[in-house]
């Protein structure tokens, strides 16, 4: 279990911004940090790996004091058994990418951990490169290979995924969610993709401004909670036709787009790019694997 | 021509280099780390050795390292180690006066990497010393090229210095740089043309052989 | 009583090296006493022998260094002096004879000489001048090397066209036939003495030192410094 | 018009990768390059910008060749006026915000522009701030601003919005789409966001191992042509519940969920995290702005 | 004690430190981006100048500037300049000697940054001019500060070279560390330890301004 409650001021030649995260997250538990740009979720888990010294608080693992302000204590991050992706990668240069990882093998470790990884993220091609010359999403998938490389107690993810294809994307987020469930980890993701949150955590925290002003259940949190039998979606206009005498309204929603007959009062006050909710109220759907 | 000289020299450069390099990386992490008051002092006191003419810092190392002095009889007495007119002394002065040749290159190159290196390096559960040796020194391969050739050049052409701690001693202390300058003192000129000639050409040879190997031009040979 | 060494070190002021190879080599065929050279300047190794250089006699160029030594207590006995050093006017430049009124002519821009503060031969190059009385005139033409030896550089490399130096320096093998030289002449400047010493050293038999020392002052050795262009006391 | 015909091998530990690339681009359009990561889309942004020179082929922008293999020409990167977004965005670590603007500026530029994007982008309080000190997102805006400084007239893109929250995310996905058109950019974008690319590009080209596989417009190429009055749509499997006799399934759909009933031999070859089509024949839906 | 060498020496190091800087930063910039086959030969030669002992290095350039060699003569007829026991004789001596000093860690520093930066300023349409000035020297203070402190510090030491080329002429080549040299080997020992204390002191001080400033520690007084 996670307790972590941290103060901290950020200074910088424009003011400054006062940072106060409280939080508490149970063991095998995968929440969720979600919030604008600049709104302190990269510094939280800064200071979560002890990379960044709060300046008051405490945080507490499994039991153990990781930090505490009042008793001076301030545990290497070294010890803290933690996976950490870098929102930047932080690759190391110097060495290729089997070499990147086997350098997180802990002393007594088993390399075929390292084999594994390298064949989950598709890196066998990658493996004698060196991290200069791999592509954006190359880099990310070497990056969170060497996070699980130690199995770690607790796992945190600086949007992990933003530079893959949805595709590997999909793939990549299967796998972390089992290996979060196979080795009992404790995950702080950090991401803006809906889809991604919804789908990976059991628990969201929306920070504005270095404070948390909303938790909750994804579902509940992303306005999902009062789903119904009721078809009712939210998507963006793409296009607006005339046909005749009606209008065709195409609407995105998800990776789908569906038209809809309006009249001329209903396309008055849209255009391309509004967002609508869409909904009916007699309606039996049929679902269909595909 | 005598190759004793070049011999004593070649070691001399080996030597201090060597040591250098192990005293210079632990100094230059913990200035390019540190935030204590006390930085900029000691930044100050490594260039200090090269402000003072080179037989005038000999001198005032003779001084200090001799048996007349408390220090010098201290660790003849003690230690049975002798800097003045020793193999051992040269070492130690040139070590002392190229300080700031191995010092500041490498401290300039570990202030320039960013810190999310270390920071990976630590979350992955190194220590600061694995994080050093693995990720940061092979990152700054410029850096501590720029810092060994420095101090080794710098070596082989002092003898202000060694001349004063040394006394020019055949064997012992009598390095190359010494010879030529005795040969050229001697109006020995053609002697000290070939003495020239082949520390340059030694030099040179090393050297090229170190920027083709860092440029990756000997690959072919290495693999 | 520690082993007779059957190797003495002999510390030499530079301008004495040409002289002092000679008669060591003829000093170790006659006693099998093996003898090597350290040559630098006098203040330096008067430097080192206060601060226990294993130097066993020394061979200076002037009264001054070998003097301290003895008032330090560092030698076995006061210095003597083993010959007088010459002065000559040396030019690599040209093929005329330097004399002393060259020395005033517009086309002589530099002239060098050694350091007086601490080369006999410059003290007495200025002795020279003033004698003559053109001191006032060529006073911006001056150049100063560290030692005798590197005044010889300025004026074989031709960047000073006429200098003071050793006359040891014209007569040695090494730069016989190079360039034109002259002496200033007689009483123009106060004989360089030259002194040397046999140096006290702890733990160290000074015999072989001693028997050095004496033949220095022999007359075989009188004639070989006579060769390289010193004065002898007969 | 953007003619572009390139080749590259790109050299590497492990064998080699062949890139070629054929890409005819209006005038005024506004492309995206989508595909799988590795696939070769920042190369080709490097070789169109003259940041990596081709083997062979040409390149060719509103008449001036800026590469020409045969005829030896290469333009220099400086002169080939174009704005490009760095994947790692590249900003300069030495300058503040303001100043990596500024520095942009071409010599008789206005600096009015600057303030303009320093207000769209909302880089206001951070305008004297370092590089150095700033989050993920609010580097990559400070990296797409400095990229408009010089309304260039071929705009490369890469990935320029993958760190941000989604309302930021949108807002500059509107401002790009603006700037776009107010300058008549050519513009050529990648992204790994379907809905992004939906809303802003024209055309689509899908790379796959150095090569254009499809092209096509976003809504075709992203199965969304067949759009019918009917709703179909695609979505994940949340949770299937039993309830009485009947089973519950709880389907995402966008960021919407819905909640579907179903017989047991329908959710016997389900479960949570697979791909379902939902589609219903009869449906009369009222759209609502929101 | 006179204060004539020391300002002179300070003159000597300012105007060998700002020579070496203009001309270091191309010859480091083109050595960072050259592919070259000659690079590694260039980078080899950088480092000749100090191979040899000071002094002898010294002598050869005395050869070749004397007005006696063709060389300077040429100089000193068709340009009026005299090298040999001048104050620019010593600059271009010292500039020679403290070369690699400069051009080794900007050019370590420059082939440290990351590409994308001179990459990003050229696709803002800049020169590789304005890149380097603008965008890639700011970037590597660390390097540059090594670069100028160790140029600076090392033509204060240096005076091997400057008292041969220059012959000790006071008020003209005459610097102070000759001058302290002078004391020593006149056994003036209280008069060498003047002229040191008042060099370390000077230096030291300089160092220590020029770290303060570079690591903000001054900031309250430069806003
Ligand atoms: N300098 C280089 N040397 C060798 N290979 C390279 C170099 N740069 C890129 N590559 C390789 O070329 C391929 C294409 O890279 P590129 O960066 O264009 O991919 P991308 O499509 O942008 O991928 P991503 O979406 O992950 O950013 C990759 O396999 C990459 O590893
Ligand atoms: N070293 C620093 N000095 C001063 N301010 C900083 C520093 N690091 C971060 N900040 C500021 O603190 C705030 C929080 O930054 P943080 O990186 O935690 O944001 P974030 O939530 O991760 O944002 P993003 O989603 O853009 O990555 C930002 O306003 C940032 O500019
Ligand atoms: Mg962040
Ligand atoms: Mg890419």
């Amino acid at each position: 279990m996670i307790e972590l409650n941290v103060h901290k001021t950020l200074q910088s030649a424009q003011g400054s911004m006062e940072l106060h995260v409280e939080l508490t997250v149970e063991k095998g538990q995968f929440i969720t940090l979600y919030g604008e740009s600049g709104a302190g979720k990269t510094s939280t888990l800064r200071m979560l790996s002890g990379l960044m010294p709060p300046d008051k608080g405490s945080i507490t693992v499994n039991g153990t004091v990781w930090f505490d302000r009042e008793r001076k204590t301030n545990l290497n991050p070294r010890h803290r058994n933690i996976g950490y992706v870098f929102q930047d990668y932080a690759l190391f240069p110097n060495m290729t990418v089997s070499q990147n990882l086997e350098f997180a093998l802990d002393r007594k470790q088993d390399k075929t951990v390292v084999e594994d990884l390298i064949a989950t993220m598709e890196l066998q091609q990658l493996r004698h490169r060196k991290p200069g010359t791999l592509s954006g999403g190359q880099k990310q998938r070497v990056a969170l290979a060497r996070a699980l490389v130690r199995q770690p107690g607790v796992l945190l993810l600086d949007e992990p995924l933003s530079a893959l294809d949805s595709a590997m994307r999909q793939k990549l987020q299967q796998y972390i969610l089992e290996a979060h469930k196979k080795y009992g980890l404790t995950t702080i993701l950090i991401s803006h993709d809906i889809g991604e949150i919804i789908k990976l955590s059991d628990k969201v925290y929306e920070m504005q401004n270095g404070k948390i002003v909303r938790q909750g259940a994804p579902p509940d949190m992303f306005g999902l909670g009062k789903t119904s039998a009721k078809f009712r979606f939210t998507g963006e206009v793409i296009r607006i036709q005339k046909e005749d005498v009606v209008y065709v309204v195409t609407i995105r929603i998800g990776n789908d787009a569906v038209k809809v007959i309006a009249d001329q009062s209903e396309v008055s006050h849209l255009q391309p790019g509004d967002k609508v909710a869409v909904a009916s109220k007699a309606f039996n759907p049929v679902i269909q694997k595909i | 021509m005598e190759w004793g000289p070049i011999i004593l020299t070649l070691k001399l450069a080996a030597a201090t280099t060597a040591i250098l390099f192990v005293l210079a990386v632990p100094l230059a992490y913990w200035l390019s780390r540190t935030t204590s008051r006390i930085k900029p002092v000691v930044e100050a006191l490594v260039s200090m050795p090269l402000v003072l003419p080179p037989t005038v810092l000999g001198f005032y190392m003779l001084l200090a390292f001799s048996p007349q002095n408390a220090f010098g009889d201290w660790l003849d007495k003690w230690l049975g180690i002798q800097l003045v007119f020793s193999f051992a002394g040269l070492v130690l002065a040139s070590v002392l006066y190229s300080l700031p040749f191995m010092v500041h290159p490498i401290q300039s190159g570990l202030s320039s990497l960013p810190n999310t290196l270390s920071e990976a390096s630590y979350t992955l559960g190194k220590s600061k010393w694995t994080t050093l040796r693995k990720v940061l020194l092979p990152n700054i391969r410029p850096s501590l090229l720029t810092g060994i050739v420095l101090s080794f050049a710098h070596t082989m052409g002092e003898f202000g210095v060694v001349l004063m701690i040394g006394g020019n001693i055949p064997g012992k202390t009598r390095v190359a740089s010494i010879a030529i300058y005795d040969e050229v003192e001697a109006l020995n000129y053609g002697a000290a043309n070939g003495y020239s000639l082949i520390l340059l050409a030694l030099s040179f040879i090393t050297l090229l052989v170190v920027y083709l190997i860092n440029g990756g031009y000997l690959k072919r040979f290495t693999v | 009583q520690p082993a007779t060494k059957s190797r003495i070190t002999v510390a030499t002021a530079a301008n004495m090296q040409f002289a002092m190879k000679a008669l060591a080599t003829d000093f170790s065929e006659k006693t099998g006493i093996a003898c090597e050279l350290v040559v630098s300047s006098s203040g330096k190794l008067t430097a080192q022998i206060r601060e226990g250089a294993p130097y066993d006699v020394f061979v200076a160029a002037n009264m001054k260094y070998p003097n301290t030594l003895y008032n330090d207590s560092l030698t076995l006995s006061s210095p003597d002096i083993y010959a007088y050093g010459e002065l000559v006017l040396w030019s690599a430049a040209g093929n005329t004879r330097p004399t002393i009124d060259l020395l005033t002519a517009p086309g002589t821009e530099h002239i060098a000489l050694a350091n007086p503060k601490n080369a006999p031969y410059g003290t007495a190059a200025i002795e020279v001048l003033r004698h003559y009385g053109i001191w006032e005139k060529v006073k911006d033409k001056l150049v100063y090397g560290e030692s005798i030896a590197q005044t010889n550089h300025f004026i074989t490399s031709g960047a000073a066209e006429v200098g003071f130096t050793a006359m040891s320096v014209v007569l040695s093998p090494e730069m016989k036939g190079k360039g034109k030289w002259t002496e200033p002449g007689p009483k123009t400047y106060t004989p360089i003495a030259q002194g040397a010493v046999v140096i006290r050293r702890k733990n160290t038999d000074t015999r072989n030192a001693q028997r050095f020392y004496d033949y220095l002052f022999s007359p075989e050795a009188g004639k070989v410094l006579k060769d390289f262009g010193y004065l002898v006391d007969e």
